[in-house]
């Protein structure tokens, strides 16, 4: 419903015209949003497998299944391609390449990242999906369509694994490279002077923060709705409670030395951006709410071990984030949007404060957002909460073990 | 020389800093023939190392002021074109932070100082200066007797490893300074020349207190054709420039010498 | 680890306090060679120091030239550290336990280094007390905290007691193993030195307390180190310099300069000093595929520089890189990129060249020479483009006098760590037994698998 | 600790504290008499005894940066009277002094006093905006009538300055003194 209310405000938006960018910055701040939020959750499956930490296992469905949401991110996309004003006469990443570029070339590398995660939540679901299979007797279609003729031989597995692997290397270095490319697109294109060489680091960041909050939420939701605590354990959200503080800090320190850079330097055209417009002046409260969600309140609560190691306090943490790093988004996109100087002139010369939404811009928002929500539903219902294989695996390779007079947990390497 | 500052601030009995001066220049650039007396001038004031051959050749010449040339125009229509370039005594200097001992800051009167016997030569200022104004002591001075005779007295002979650049003369402002209060008389307009301005032969150079609203520096600032190098780095400097008078602009090129305020990049 | 032999503890007793117990010919051929270069740095910093900075080729518009990329690149070096200590220690990974001390007191030993070239660089050594240290009470001048060079020290030296502290705190068990393995004066100094280690239950949880706590306290600073190195040229207007992505740029890039470095140092501590039961080609794997994931990560921020400065629509910027894109320098920025991702990360992609120890020392050498071309490409270039409103522009070459202080920097470290080893067992004795008792293996199905300890 | 260290120990601090002393000595010694002057100017003879004031032979104190060490003329301007055969000067060491003096001012040769009172290069010390500003010549040079050899009082360096330019109000910009 909320969904269809998004459509429709939507079609407010397209009814307002195409030639005026202004209105648009909302939209693209949920663009960014679902972008970073929905895009990069895949990640966190791939990197504590590389890592070869075997507490993993849980997570890997949760936070994969967030990829689905990418298909909508494509259909946000489209549009706003043409909103991104011509680069005639400018030097871009493009170097003015004569057709389509950058809106046929993003276009491209995007669908490319959702076909990618998209492969790469296959794959990993592809022991579960024939289990099922197996389990319905060959009478689920999509298990049968889906898994083909799975049946687990070594080389099946072999397979599979070597699958994973590259779909999640190639995932990973592909969301950054797409990150860092519509964030260039965007600094260099639709605002003049909007120039700090941190923007695509810190977008990237950005990312992999709201990936690890994303799949904390959505963990904690499946534990919660499924019921289950058996399988999720706290030793999860204890283990990726300290990945998010790490980002969490990392977050701070992105912000910290792109400020610092700006601050220190006093060259008005970086200072009236930076400062004026992304952290302090006009949008400062925006900015300060930002700035606790993302650093303030998680680091106060995860430095604290009994909180780390529960349940609640890693996925608040997580929520904290995920509406900091929205409003991050707002910051980043709707007064870029605003830009009305002539795109020629290389600085801006003042701050740009940001607008209350109006009401399209709400239904969008919303709309946005529980289109995401239910893809995602929809897909953990389709697939299963949990990842079965990976959830035995892990628990085949550890195993309790009496050493002098304690009881310790052993964790099994294979080559 | 955080202290420094406030311990004039409380000084109410008799400041020699007095509050509203704050030094300048103008240079008129449609004055400027570019005839090097202002180099000279203050290469004889302020004790510079003399640019023998084989330190120009190690690029180690030192020159507080000297003469940016400019050419303008194809062959055979080209001009020349001349800008004064030396310490531009910025309000919001890039130089002054970034000193770690505090060798370089800004005074009162709104002179960028550099404490030669504070500095120990990290060079960073140097680096940090988009106007290229600061020199540093490569070499100790090898100065025979002969020699020292020549020196100014009321000026420091750098040593090597020091950073060094224009002063706006301050030996003279705090000469004038104190001759006038021998006579308990605050300082004049037109006291205070600093040794390039005393030399220049076609009055390009105008020194003075800018805060002074009656002073003349403070009246060709106000100029319209008042410019300021690179003002776009926002370093609000003290040295202001009049751009030149040319009627043969629009039919040759757009930009002249004063381009280089427009961007830091305009090479020449 | 899958591959450590069967080692009974008093074979590692033995095997690792030969480098402190036993003095072979190589050891004193090694120390006069070293001494010797060493020797030579401090005539040609006497020489720097009598006749003044003339005797570098450092000029005009390039104020900055071998010094800082020396200092730049050793503090980069020293963040090996750190990443191999303290960050392997808090996600417990395995492979770290042979090569922590040699990382650590390297990351002493290279920061001593890069200060030192810190004071060598200024115009008055002698008179750069006032830099770091505030003492000047009576004429009410301090450093000023507003300056990057008054952070560096503060960093430095932060970093520098952290590590120490940690490198010591980590010894302190060996040293009471070396206290009862000597006799006479040897083991009178040992004594003291290990603070009256008994090895009881409370003093190893005390031990191990200290270690996690230092290391979660030591990341901070590591971060901040080489950021605030960055920020060295991040807070100056210079384009080229004035960049935001330096500080994780430059944290990255330390890491895998400091990183590639470690794997030289094992190398020549496995055939030094014979350790191949303890240093195994599984290790240098390791490295190698955390490499290449610090590579890549370097190739992004640089791609993001470059980038930035070419396409910023900015003319300054887009003329340094201009200068750094063109003959002389475009040959030097290939070479570093070749050398920093295009050579060793596919070679870091297979295994077997991963676990091939001659192989991984030249990317390691190859890297690092890489990193070095990479400060020197941001330094000089830089501050030599050509500036509207300044004759003065040009070139700059080194003179004799920093080349040989280069070297000197090498060899400082070398004999540095070549002494330490002959004071202190290089492989922290306890942590290699540690691993030896947490390690186990079980059956599943047909296969035996090694198994570690969690808690 | 063993006796070893102990021993060790105590050495080590003999010689520290060996070295205090020793150089302590050396500053006290140094510190009480002034250098040795080519001729044996007496400021007690001239200020003590004969009253005369310190500007009619330091005459630009008032006015210039430098007090200036009077030329052989001015000296000359009272010991052409008072001269070495002059019945008045009854004292042989005066007599020998003053012969000195009158050698010089007829084989006209400047006399090469030893500067007491020396500041570095980079230190512009104004005498007549001090003396302007009423403070007597004692403030810094002591009481130098009293002094058969005058020696430096006051230390002079840039705490001591900075802390009476602090205590009456006097501006302490860097560039006041440094140039």
């Amino acid at each position: 419903m909320l969904f269809v209310g998004g459509v429709a405000g939507f079609a407010m938006r397209l009814g307002s015209g195409l030639e005026d960018r202004g209105p648009w910055g909302y939209y693209a701040a949920v663009f960014g949003f679902l972008f970073t939020v929905g895009q990069a959750a895949p990640m966190v499956s791939f990197v504590p497998r590389l890592a070869r930490a075997r507490w993993h296992g849980p997570l890997t469905r949760a936070s994969q299944v967030v990829a689905v949401a990418g298909l909508l991110n494509v259909l946000l996309f489209l549009p706003l391609l043409w909103l991104v004003p011509s680069n005639a006469e400018r030097v871009t990443v493009w170097f003015n390449w004569p057709w389509g570029a950058p809106h046929f070339f993003d276009t491209i590398f995007v669908l490319m990242l959702v076909v990618n995660g998209f492969a790469f939540l296959w794959v990993q679901a592809i022991p579960d999906l024939a289990a099922l299979r197996v389990q319905s007797g060959g009478t689920h279609r999509l298990a049968r369509l889906l898994s083909g003729s799975f049946i687990g031989t070594p080389k099946q597995w072999k397979v599979q694994r070597i699958g994973l692997a590259v779909l999640g290397g190639c995932y990973v270095m592909n969301f950054i490279f797409v990150q860092s490319l519509i964030s260039l697109d965007y600094v260099m294109t639709l605002v003049p002077g909007w120039k700090s060489s941190m923007f695509p680091a810190f977008y990237s960041i950005n990312g992999l923060l709201a990936a690890t909050a994303t799949t904390i939420v959505v963990l904690a939701l499946i534990r919660r709705f499924y019921g289950l605590q058996r399988y999720i354990t706290v030793d999860q959200f204890w283990n990726i409670a300290k990945i998010m503080l790490a980002l969490n800090l990392a977050w701070a320190y992105h912000w910290w030395a792109d400020f610092l850079t700006t601050w220190y330097g006093r060259v008005p055209r970086e200072t009236v951006v930076t400062l004026g417009m992304r952290s302090f002046g006009e949008n400062t409260w925006l900015f300060v709410i930002a700035f606790i969600c993302c650093f303030v309140l998680p680091l106060l609560i995860l430095m604290w071990n009994p909180w780390r190691k529960s349940v609640a306090g890693p996925t608040v943490v997580a929520v904290l984030s995920l509406i900091g790093i929205f409003i991050q988004r707002i910051i980043d996109y709707v007064p870029t949007y605003l830009v009305t100087q002539d795109p020629l002139d290389h600085e801006l010369h003042e701050a740009i404060a940001i607008p209350w939404p109006g009401l399209p811009d709400v239904l969008i928002i919303v709309g946005g957002l529980a289109g995401a929500i239910f893809l995602i539903t929809w897909a953990v219902k389709a697939l299963g909460p949990l990842s079965n294989w990976e959830m035995q695996e892990c628990m085949l390779l550890r195993r309790n073990e009496k050493f002098l007079n304690a009881e310790v947990p052993y964790v099994i390497k294979p080559q | 020389m955080k202290q420094a500052a406030e311990g004039t601030e409380q000084d109410t009995s008799k400041p020699v800093a007095s509050i509203g001066r704050r030094w300048g220049m103008v240079v008129d650039l449609d004055r400027c023939t570019g005839c090097q007396a202002c180099v000279v001038a203050c290469h004889a004031e302020n004790n510079i190392a003399l640019n023998l051959e084989d330190v120009v050749l190690q690029q180690r010449a030192i020159n507080w002021i000297r003469i940016e040339r400019y050419w303008e125009g194809e062959y055979p229509n080209v001009k020349a074109r001349f800008l004064p370039m030396f310490c531009q005594h910025c309000n919001n200097a890039p130089c002054e932070p970034v000193c770690p001992v505090y060798a370089t800051y800004h005074n009162q009167e709104g002179l960028n100082v550099q404490v030669y016997n504070r500095c120990i030569g990290t060079r960073y200022c140097a680096n940090n200066c988009p106007y290229h104004a600061r020199f540093f002591n490569f070499w100790e001075r090898d100065l025979d007797d002969t020699h020292r005779e020549y020196l100014n007295p009321e000026v420091t002979v750098r040593t090597k490893g020091i950073m060094e650049k224009c002063t706006f003369c301050v030996q003279r402002i705090r000469r004038s300074e104190w001759e006038r209060r021998q006579a308990d008389e605050e300082l004049q307009e037109g006291d205070v020349q600093p040794a390039c301005v005393q030399a220049c032969p076609t009055d390009t150079l105008v020194f003075g207190n800018l805060e002074d609203e009656n002073s003349r520096v403070a009246q060709l600032a106000e100029n319209k054709r008042h410019y300021r190098v690179m003002e776009n780095l926002g370093t609000d400097t003290n040295v202001i420039y009049l751009k030149k008078v040319d009627p043969h602009a629009s039919e040759t090129a757009p930009a002249h010498a004063g381009t280089a305020a427009d961007s830091g990049g305009n090479s020449a | 680890m899958h591959e450590r032999p069967r080692l009974t503890p008093i074979q590692i007793n033995r095997d690792l306090l030969r480098s402190v117990l036993e003095t072979p010919l190589v050891f004193y051929v090694l120390l006069l060679l070293l001494m010797g270069l060493v020797g030579l740095g401090v005539i040609a910093a006497t020489l720097m120091v009598s006749y003044g900075l003339g005797v570098t080729g450092l000029n005009h518009p390039v104020f900055w030239g071998f010094f800082i990329i020396n200092f730049v690149f050793w503090v980069g070096i020293s963040h090996a550290g750190t990443m191999i200590s303290a960050i392997l220690r808090l996600s417990a990974a395995e492979w770290r336990r042979p090569v922590v001390r040699a990382a650590e007191v390297m990351t002493v030993f290279s920061l001593l280094t890069a200060a030192l070239f810190v004071v060598l660089h200024t115009g008055r050594p002698w008179r750069t007390l006032y830099w770091a240290f505030p003492y000047d009470f009576v004429r009410g001048i301090w450093p000023d905290v507003r300056s990057p060079l008054v952070w560096d020290p503060s960093a430095i030296f932060t970093y520098l007691t952290g590590s120490i502290l940690f490198v010591y705190a980590a010894l302190i068990p060996d040293l009471a193993l070396a206290r009862d393995q000597t006799t006479g004066w040897r083991r009178a100094v040992y004594g003291v030195l290990c603070l009256g280690w008994r090895g009881n239950a409370r003093q190893w949880k005390l031990l191990n307390a200290t270690g996690l706590l230092l290391s979660a306290l030591i990341l901070p600073v590591f971060v901040s180190v080489h950021s605030i190195v960055s920020w060295d040229f991040g807070m100056s207007l210079v384009p080229g310099w004035h960049v935001h992505i330096f500080a994780p740029y430059f944290v990255v890039g330390a890491v895998l300069s400091g990183v590639a470095a470690v794997i030289a140092l094992m190398a020549v501590m496995r055939s030094l000093f014979r350790l191949h039961d303890y240093i195994r080609p599984e290790h240098f794997d390791m490295i190698g595929r955390l490499l290449i994931v610090v590579a890549l990560a370097w190739a992004y921020f640089y791609f993001i520089d470059v980038i930035f400065a070419l396409l910023s629509n900015e003319e300054a910027e887009y003329q340094v890189m201009k200068l750094r894109l063109s003959p002389p320098y475009l040959y030097l920025f290939l070479l570093m990129i070749t050398c920093n991702v295009f050579l060793p990360v596919p070679i870091w992609m297979f295994r077997k060249f991963r676990r091939n120890i001659g192989i991984m020392v030249w990317t390691a050498i190859v890297v690092n020479i890489g990193m070095w071309l990479e400060r020197f490409l941001i330094i000089i270039p830089t501050l030599q483009r050509r500036h509207p409103d300044a004759f003065a522009w040009g070139d700059y070459s080194a003179s004799l006098v920093e080349i040989t202080l280069v070297i000197f920097s090498f060899a400082n470290v070398a004999l540095l760590l070549l002494l330490f080893s002959k004071i202190f067992p290089v492989i922290p004795i306890w942590e290699e037994k540690e691993g030896h008792i947490w390690k186990r293996e079980f059956r599943i199905g047909k296969l035996r698998l090694p198994a570690i300890v969690r808690e | 600790m063993t006796p070893r260290t102990l021993r060790i120990t105590i050495g080590a601090l003999v010689v520290v504290l060996g070295l205090l002393i020793i150089g302590a000595v050396t500053w006290v010694t140094q510190a009480a008499d002034g250098p040795k002057q080519p001729i044996e100017f007496m400021h007690t003879v001239h200020v003590e005894q004969n009253d005369i004031d310190c500007v009619f032979c330091h005459r630009n104190v008032e006015t210039g940066a430098e007090a200036t060490i009077p030329a052989i003329e001015q000296c000359m301007m009272c010991h052409q009277i008072v001269n070495n055969e002059n019945p008045k000067v009854t004292n042989p060491l005066h007599q020998a002094e003053i012969a000195k003096l009158v050698a010089h001012w007829e084989n006209k040769e400047p006399i090469d006093w030893v500067r007491v009172h020396v500041m570095p290069d980079h230190v512009r010390f104004v005498h007549a905006a001090h003396i302007k500003a009423g403070f007597d010549c004692a403030t810094c040079h002591g009481d130098v009538g009293s002094m058969e050899r005058v020696k430096q009082v006051r230390s002079l360096n840039m705490g001591d300055c900075v802390a009476c330019h602090r205590e009456n109000n006097a501006p302490t910009d860097c560039t006041i003194c440094h140039r």
